[in-house]
């Protein structure tokens, strides 16, 4: 479904991705792991499109990827970003948020889908006219979702999806995600730093250092603590010491 | 221990809003000695409003009313004169971000000279050895280049360190730390708790250590006070946490995925409006 | 239908009642700065004056008498009468037609071209950034005063060209203002979002940067109404405003000052007006800032 | 000449106005500062000195401070202007009226305390001739060239100067050409050691002074000052050691500084601020007529304005008293011919009054009983501007309506020189003291193409008229005085009927000095006005 | 990096430069003025008109005038103005001295008065301090500068007789003191003569007052603004923290940090009051740069124009480098 191969990213004089490459099959889903600063949100934005200037190669469904992004592709391609506060347009009603890809792709029964997708993310219409800064973090999230979620794509890139939100509402957000992507049989991409999150939502993951991708593993390797690179061990390490 | 460190009694800080008070703390009662206690909850629970409220700290709109005491001074009596020197030389605060809190155009040497210069009568060769040892008791390696840089020029962690290094200067009674790592990489994080730990406990410190982060507190501190919508639903010994029992706690214990086991779905918490009550 | 109840309802329910909800609020928070509410007061009252001008005048503005020249106020001229028997409250009011007109004229000339131009370079970056930017650079480092004049003598002294000049002086600041703007949203997660969407980037930099650039140069624009007034009077002054006979305030006190001491209400009190008028708008400014623009305060 | 300054009259308007006395009655005023004494301090707008080369300088300051640092070979007097006196020359002759022989005094000096000779005076007008600057054509008209003036222009021993005209030509023309500015007479040697390349010591003079007037140039600073020292070798010595003019724009600022004491003489006060000072004791209110008019000039290519019917009715529409009275009181009076009084052979009568049913039956007889449409260009400074408005009044009053244009002083000039105008509100100062000035200007047009060579006043306002060229030609060239200035009368009778001219206003020059300050000379021509009688008690 | 950016900012001063020339060039060129007018009058015989055209080279075509004068000012002759006759650079030498001294006093004052003001009005946020110092500065800055400086000079000069007239020097000091700076003050010093030293910064209070009082609002507005931002930052909790007054918190600490963006607005400003004072300095009949641009535009005297519009603009981006590089200095995060 979507292959990396060799992606370098550069920032002026900063390396950000060196010479990453990993393959994820449909409908499976993959997690990018590694401290700030390791480059994994930049492999996700160079993927979804939002960065120019990169090299190497990218495909979807067998179709490379050039450095612009045509409709049909943010049709089957949809990201959620870390901070709910940040990827809501802040004078913009719920309702126009969601009405916006729908209006772009020119799709039809725009009023039954925002309602299906309110009802989609658990979220009650009332919040339908409300403004971002009217809603808590998890509510602000679940909008980003739907809004990435209502036109039908394949692909969900997710960007630290659950690090600006309380524990009980990442609980909530990771088990509203597990079951979007079991009924939509979407292939997803979850970026994090939190080694239990990625491990909960994906199959497979790949530990990222200094822009480059130290070890790909799959989770029961992980869980068995069959991990040989000493950075990841590193974060095993940590996250069993902080949440024991 | 005679006297309590901190005393605080029904605590209640509301601020205005665009429809009047909005309650931020509500009724709040504490008592700590010089031990090591966490205050955890979630976002908007009152719990950083609480540990600013002891150093009267709240912006000058916030209506605060309750008994806040620190080592006997009551807090809303003092005079602006007396609060200073409380702050600093008796209480330290250690906050979230260095980015933010450290003042990006003075270097941190002098920042943490200053710290000691303003409760200490000292030359400004006093100061800045002083601000030397400390860099070198907060284990940083090269105090020369940390002392003459400027926080951009730090990494999280230094600068963290150098806040610790800024707020034990005057070596005061007690350190609160307001969510001191959330904003730093794991790794990072479990440095620095390690550092604050041995020095408040080298020093015989009291330490208030704020955190949305459950185990994390329960790791690093001696009893937790569980903060909910604005009051304390549970205060527990650390080491009990397992046997917590108002269900707010237990939820959040329970509801964070976990390495090592694996969890088809997360429970989630199911807030019961009693709780409030 | 419209109670308040109705615009502060947490849950709307349509777009409509959220837009109105949204601008209640702000309402709201401006009404408690008194400052501002008069501003606002002031500045409604004259544009009131403006356009009912003909009802609340007295004479024909453009009527002469010169046997009845310089006469002090009075129940037959309530302002007295100017250099040529003119009766000075008609010509205050016909006056605010046209410094308020050149305000607007001003107003719509200059802030969509900033507006565009500022989003258009900071969106798209690179060399239509630097083109566009280089000339505002230019316009920038012209003179201000100067550029006005010259453009004014190019053309010839009226309200049309004083118009076309000062919008010609004024749209560079707003296209920086919108650039800056713009630049701090650029790589904002939300327009992230709208380009995710597929959306164009016409749509993007119309539908979704401009409107949040809007605020901002809406106080902007409010505070600058008050230097128009000001640029206007001083072209008035240097003699290249509004032309006599028309009854621009600034060109009131230009032909009128040589009587400040003796027939002190031709030039003052159009000075008066001025200064309201210029004054109204910097108080309106600075509490629609406090409202609309909180992180500029 | 060239109308006064642009933006000097659009600022002259002042602000201050005589009401300052009112704060300032006397007894209860602040101490008053006073200029140092043996210096006089005299508060103008200066900016539009551009040279004080006479050969170069045509305007109203920079001729003004040549005539009281150069000498000339004769003069008017200006308590009769009509007068013919020697001022380098002991007399004058010609026999024929085409050659003319002029005889210096004897023991005037330069300031640099050599004796003026005739080879002085000859090189003087001869380099005016050669260098051929703006003012240059008021000698040449006489057919000097830059090829002939060495030959034409003689100096036959140290005492004689001899001009040989190409024409036989009016004495009286030639004397008074000879007064203006242009026919200063410099220091030769002076002059040639300061000249670089073929530029006869213009770009020197520009800035510097050679002459034997009262007064020697200091210092110019364009726009700011101009400083005047007494010349040591001056017969007679002026009163008053060092003149200073100081640049000032705004009259309510010149206004003040003369209340305050801070300067002794006022030049650009404006009506309103003169009548407020006119019964106030502490100052002295000096008024000169100027050889200066306004005038309204419709231009005949427009089909309406070049119906006789319609030319008359606007004239017969005016309020020329009313507008005189209130607006323009103290520095303006009615005058409508077109040679300035002052001016030998000025016509004092006034055929126009506001009539307004004639001018409403004249427009019907022309065809327009519904009005007509008209655009009018003026400047914008005061008092054109109000003046404008007053007609447009009055105009409208009869049915034509004005579009009123206005503009900056030189931009209404560049569009009736380039004959773009309908109607126009212009100024106009003769160029030198001879009716022939203003006659030329205002009715010869001896050719009205387009590319014609002599653009005069009419030319612009594309008014052919053959016969009154000729008539106003023959007149230069009537040696007999009394005859001339008879036929100017004449002239100016048959003008004011028929022109496209409305003459207004003529100009009075207003000096307002402090009460101690006395001595000061205005004359009808700016180079006419002298300072060396200046002194404060 | 550092030297990058800067290189990169230099570059553009000769685009911006030669677009300002452009500019002028092509109005100078529309202004319905002959420019012969200027300099043959308005008398003169066609012969010398024509004569005066083809001098100036108005005969050539548009773009050939254009090269003809880039190439001119390229080599550093901006030609000679007709109203003063002498080259151009001398008049800019001779008038810039005087808005050079101007401006600078009335930036000074505005600073010495508005930030203080500024930073108090953020410290007592909403309080009536606040409102009055709101009020006042608005009120300064509602007025036509012309009014304020012919009451100024009406109520000061006419009627108090506190401060001397319009002009820039006592007549008793004039062309008393050589000239070696062009600016009076400083002259004076020089020549150690205090008399007229002292004459010369009376004459500048009152036309300084008003240009200051002008800019007054602006300078406390952004004080104001700046300090706000500042006072709820961090940094500033954490000071208070660590026990300090507030006099050593507002000054130390938070107008430190608005030390550097306000130096940007100062300098702005003052490039503002350098080009801007044109109607100040017909007030008070002050020879400045301002008045010199005025009159030669009105007089179509183009080289003069161009010239002193291209050493305005000048001024102008070299201003604005220097607040960039003054930027780079003082805040160390751009370092």
């Amino acid at each position: 479904m979507i292959e990396v191969q060799d992606l370098d990213v550069r920032f002026g004089a900063v390396h950000a991705v060196r010479g990453v490459s990993f393959a994820i099959a449909a409908g499976e889903s993959f997690g990018l792991v590694g401290e700030s600063g390791s480059g994994k949100s930049t492999v996700l934005r160079a993927l979804a499109g939002l960065i120019p200037g990169w090299t190497g190669a990218m495909s979807l469904q067998g179709r490379a990827l050039g450095p612009k992004r045509d409709r049909t592709f943010f049709r089957s391609v949809q990201m959620v970003f870390q901070d709910p506060y940040g990827s809501l347009h802040p004078r913009q009603t719920v309702d126009r948020i969601l009405a916006e890809p729908l209006a772009i792709h020119g799709l039809d029964g725009a009023e039954a889908r925002i309602r299906r997708a309110l009802e989609e993310v658990s979220l009650s219409p009332i919040v339908r006219f409300r403004y971002p800064h009217q809603l808590s973090g998890g509510q602000r999230q679940r909008v980003a979702i739907a809004r990435a979620l209502i036109a039908d794509p394949s692909v969900l890139l997710l960007d630290e999806p659950t690090s600006a939100l309380d524990v009980s509402v990442q609980a909530e957000v990771l088990n509203l995600l597990a079951d979007l992507r079991a009924a939509r049989q979407l292939t997803c991409i979850l970026v994090s730093h939190n080694l239990a999150v990625v491990a909960h939502l994906c199959e497979r993951l790949a530990v990222m250092q200094q822009g480059k991708v130290v070890e790909a593993l799959d989770v029961a390797a992980l869980r068995a603590g069959q991990a040989q690179h000493p950075h990841t061990r590193d974060l095993i390490a940590l996250s069993r010491d902080l949440d024991g | 221990m005679t006297n309590p460190l901190v005393e605080i009694n029904d605590l209640r800080v509301d601020f205005p809003g665009p429809n009047g008070f909005v309650p931020a703390v509500r009724g709040v009662s504490l008592t700590m000695g010089r031990e090591k206690l966490g205050i955890v909850g979630e976002s908007g629970s009152g719990k950083s409003v609480t540990g600013r409220a002891l150093m009267r700290l709240l912006p000058p709109q916030a209506r605060v009313a309750g008994s806040l005491r620190f080592d006997g001074i009551d807090i809303a009596a003092a005079t602006p004169r007396a609060m200073r020197a409380l702050r600093g030389a008796r209480i330290g605060l250690v906050l979230q971000d260095p980015k933010f809190s450290l003042n990006p155009i003075m270097t941190a040497g002098a920042q943490i000279a200053e710290a000691w210069a303003t409760h200490r009568r000292g030359s400004a060769k006093e100061a800045r050895d002083a601000a030397m040892s400390l860099l070198d008791q907060v284990l940083i390696r090269d105090p020369r280049r940390v002392y003459d840089a400027y926080p951009h020029e730090l990494s999280g962690g230094m600068g963290q360190r150098v806040m610790i290094a800024m707020m034990l200067a005057p070596q005061p009674d007690l350190l609160i730390a307001d969510e001191p790592t959330s904003a730093l990489d794991a790794t990072v994080q479990a440095e620095i708790l390690r550092l604050i730990d041995r020095l408040v406990t080298d020093r015989g410190m009291g330490l208030m250590l704020i955190s949305h982060d459950l185990p994390l507190v329960s790791r690093f501190c001696d009893r937790v006070a569980v903060m909910y919508a604005g009051r304390i639903v549970e205060e527990i010994a650390a080491r009990d946490l397992h046997a917590a029992t108002h269900p707010y706690t237990r939820g959040l214990l329970d509801c964070m995925p976990r390495l090592d086991a694996p969890r088809a779905r997360l429970p989630v918490l199911a807030r019961d409006p009693r709780w409030l009550a | 239908m419209i109670s308040s109840d109705w615009l502060l309802s947490s849950e709307p329910a349509s777009r409509r009642q959220a837009a109105w909800g949204r601008r209640y609020q702000a309402w709201l928070a401006f009404r408690r700065n008194p400052l501002a509410v008069a501003g606002l007061a002031v500045a409604l009252a004259m544009l009131l004056m403006a356009v009912f001008a003909p009802l609340l005048a007295t004479h024909d503005p453009g009527a002469q008498n010169l046997a009845n020249r310089l006469q002090p106020p009075s129940a037959a001229h309530w302002f007295g009468t100017d250099e040529l028997g003119r009766d000075v409250w008609t010509r205050i009011l016909y006056g605010a037609r046209i410094t308020l007109g050149m305000v607007v004229a001003v107003v719509l000339l200059v802030a969509p071209v900033g507006l565009l131009v500022g989003c258009a370079a900071g969106y798209a970056g690179g060399w239509l950034d630097r083109i566009l930017m280089r000339v505002t650079d230019v316009f920038l480092a012209f003179p201000r005063l100067i550029l006005a004049l010259a453009f004014v003598a190019a053309m010839k002294p009226g309200v049309e060209s004083a118009v076309a000049a000062i919008a010609l002086t004024a749209w560079p600041p707003y296209a920086r203002l919108a650039r800056a703007e713009t630049l701090r949203i650029r790589d904002a997660d939300f327009i992230a979002a709208v380009r995710m969407a597929g959306a164009s980037p016409w749509r993007i930099v119309l539908r979704h940067v401009a409107p949040v650039c809007i605020p901002s140069l809406i106080v902007r624009v409010t505070l600058d109404m008050s230097s128009i007034i000001l640029t206007a009077a001083g072209l008035g002054f240097l003699g290249l405003g509004a032309q006599p006979p028309l009854p621009e305030w600034g060109t009131m006190i230009a032909t009128a000052r040589r009587f400040i001491l003796d027939q002190w209400w031709v030039p003052v009190i159009p000075g008066i007006a001025i200064f309201l008028a210029s004054l109204s708008f910097n108080l309106l400014g600075d509490g629609l800032r406090d409202v609309l623009d909180p992180k500029q305060r | 000449m060239l109308p006064t300054v642009t933006r000097r009259a659009l600022l002259a308007t002042g602000t201050a106005a005589g009401a300052a006395t009112a704060f300032l009655a006397p007894g209860i005023g602040p101490a008053t500062a006073q200029s140092p004494p043996g210096v006089i301090v005299m508060a103008k707008q200066i900016d539009d000195i551009t040279s004080l080369d006479p050969a170069e300088a045509f305007e109203y300051t920079g001729t003004e401070i040549i005539g009281n640092v150069y000498r000339k070979l004769v003069t008017t007097p200006n308590d009769d202007p009509a007068r013919l006196v020697g001022d380098l020359a002991e007399s004058w002759a010609t026999s024929d009226n085409r050659i003319f022989t002029f005889t210096l005094k004897a023991g005037a000096k330069f300031a640099s305390g050599a004796p003026v000779t005739a080879e002085d005076a000859a090189f003087s007008l001869r380099r005016a001739a050669i260098l051929n600057k703006s003012p240059a054509f008021i000698i040449n008209q006489f057919g000097f060239t830059r090829d002939n003036a060495e030959a034409r222009i003689r100096a036959t021993d140290a005492r004689t100067l001899v001009l040989e005209c190409a024409a036989p030509t009016s004495p009286s023309f030639l004397y008074y050409c000879l007064s203006a500015a242009v026919g200063s007479i410099v220091e030769k040697a002076v002059v040639m050691a300061r000249a670089q390349g073929d530029d006869l010591g213009n770009g020197w003079l520009k800035q510097n002074s050679a002459g034997g007037g009262a007064y020697v140039l200091r210092q110019w600073r364009a726009s700011e000052s101009v400083m005047l020292d007494a010349n040591p070798n001056a017969d007679p010595a002026p009163r008053t050691r060092r003149i200073i003019i100081r640049h000032m724009l705004d009259s309510s600022a010149q206004l003040l500084g003369l209340q305050r004491g801070d300067i002794d003489i006022a030049r650009n006060l404006v009506a309103d601020q003169i009548n407020a000072l006119r019964s106030d004791s502490r100052f002295r209110v000096m008024p000169q007529r100027k050889a200066s008019l306004m005038y309204l000039s419709l231009s005949q290519r427009h089909p309406a304005l070049a119906r006789p019917e319609v030319r008359q009715a606007i004239k017969l529409a005016i309020d020329y008293e009313g507008i005189q009275r209130n607006i323009v009181s103290t520095t303006y009076a009615v005058h409508q011919a077109f040679l300035p009084e002052g001016l030998p052979g000025a016509l004092t009568e006034k055929p126009f009054a506001q009539r307004q049913e004639e001018a409403r039956a004249l427009l019907r007889q022309a065809g327009f009983p519904n009005g007509l449409e008209v655009a009018l260009d003026y400047s914008s400074g005061a008092p054109i501007s109000d003046i404008a408005q007053a007609i447009q009044a009055q105009l409208g009053a009869v049915g034509i309506r004005l579009r009123m244009v206005a503009g900056e002083m030189r931009q209404v000039i560049t569009k009736t020189r380039a004959r773009q105008h309908e109607m126009a509100i212009v100024r106009w100062g003769s160029d030198y003291f001879d009716p022939h000035s203003n006659a030329e200007a205002f009715s010869m047009n001896p050719d009205n193409g387009d590319n014609a060579r002599n653009r005069t006043l009419a030319w612009r306002a594309s008014w052919e008229i053959p016969d009154l060229t000729a008539r106003t030609a023959a007149a230069v060239t009537d040696t007999d005085g009394a005859r001339r200035v008879a036929t100017y009368q004449a002239l100016q009778r048959e003008h004011q009927q028929v022109s496209p001219f409305v003459i207004l206003l003529q100009e009075i020059e207003v000096a307002v000095t402090r009460a101690n300050v006395t001595g000061l000379e205005l004359g009808p021509m700016s180079d006419r006005t002298s300072f060396s009688g200046i002194v404060k008690a | 990096m550092r030297l990058k950016a800067l290189g990169a900012t230099l570059v553009t001063v000769p685009i911006t430069l030669f677009g300002l020339v452009l500019v002028t060039f092509l109005i100078g060129r529309v202004v319905p003025i002959d420019p012969v007018l200027a300099i043959v009058g308005d008398r003169a015989p066609q012969e010398v008109v024509e004569r005066a055209r083809l001098e100036l080279g108005l005969d050539r075509p548009l773009i050939e005038q254009f090269l003809r004068f880039v190439v001119q000012i390229a080599s550093g002759d901006l030609g000679r103005s007709v109203m003063t006759a002498n080259p151009v650079t001398q008049d800019i030498a001779r008038f810039f001295p005087a808005t050079f001294e101007l401006a600078t006093v009335a930036i000074i004052l505005a600073s010495l008065v508005g930030v203080p003001l500024g930073v108090l009005a953020a410290v007592r946020q909403g309080g009536w301090l606040d409102q009055s110092v709101r009020l006042f500065c608005l009120a300064g800055h509602s007025l036509p500068v012309f009014v304020l400086g012919l009451l100024s000079l009406l109520l000061f000069y006419a009627k108090l007789g506190w401060a001397p007239g319009p002009g820039r020097q006592g007549i008793a000091y004039e062309d008393m003191v050589d000239v070696r700076t062009g600016v009076l003050t400083v002259d004076a010093l020089l020549a150690g003569d205090w008399g007229a030293f002292w004459d010369a910064l009376a004459h500048l209070a009152q036309p300084a007052g008003v240009l200051a009082f002008f800019s007054l609002a602006y300078i406390a507005r952004m004080a104001r603004a700046f300090m706000l931002a500042e006072l709820s930052s961090e940094y500033v909790t954490t000071a208070r923290a660590k026990g300090l007054s507030e006099t050593r918190i507002i000054w130390r600490h938070a107008f430190r940090n608005i030390a550097v963006p306000l130096v940007t607005v100062l300098v702005l400003t003052y490039a503002g009051l350098l080009e801007g004072a044109v109607l100040t300095e017909t007030i008070f009949s002050w020879p400045g740069l301002g008045q010199y641009l005025t009159v030669s535009l009105l007089n179509a005297d183009m080289n003069a124009v161009l010239g002193a519009t291209l050493v305005v603009g000048l001024i102008y981006v070299v201003l604005n480098l220097f607040a960039d590089l003054l930027y780079r200095l003082l805040d160390p995060r751009v370092r």
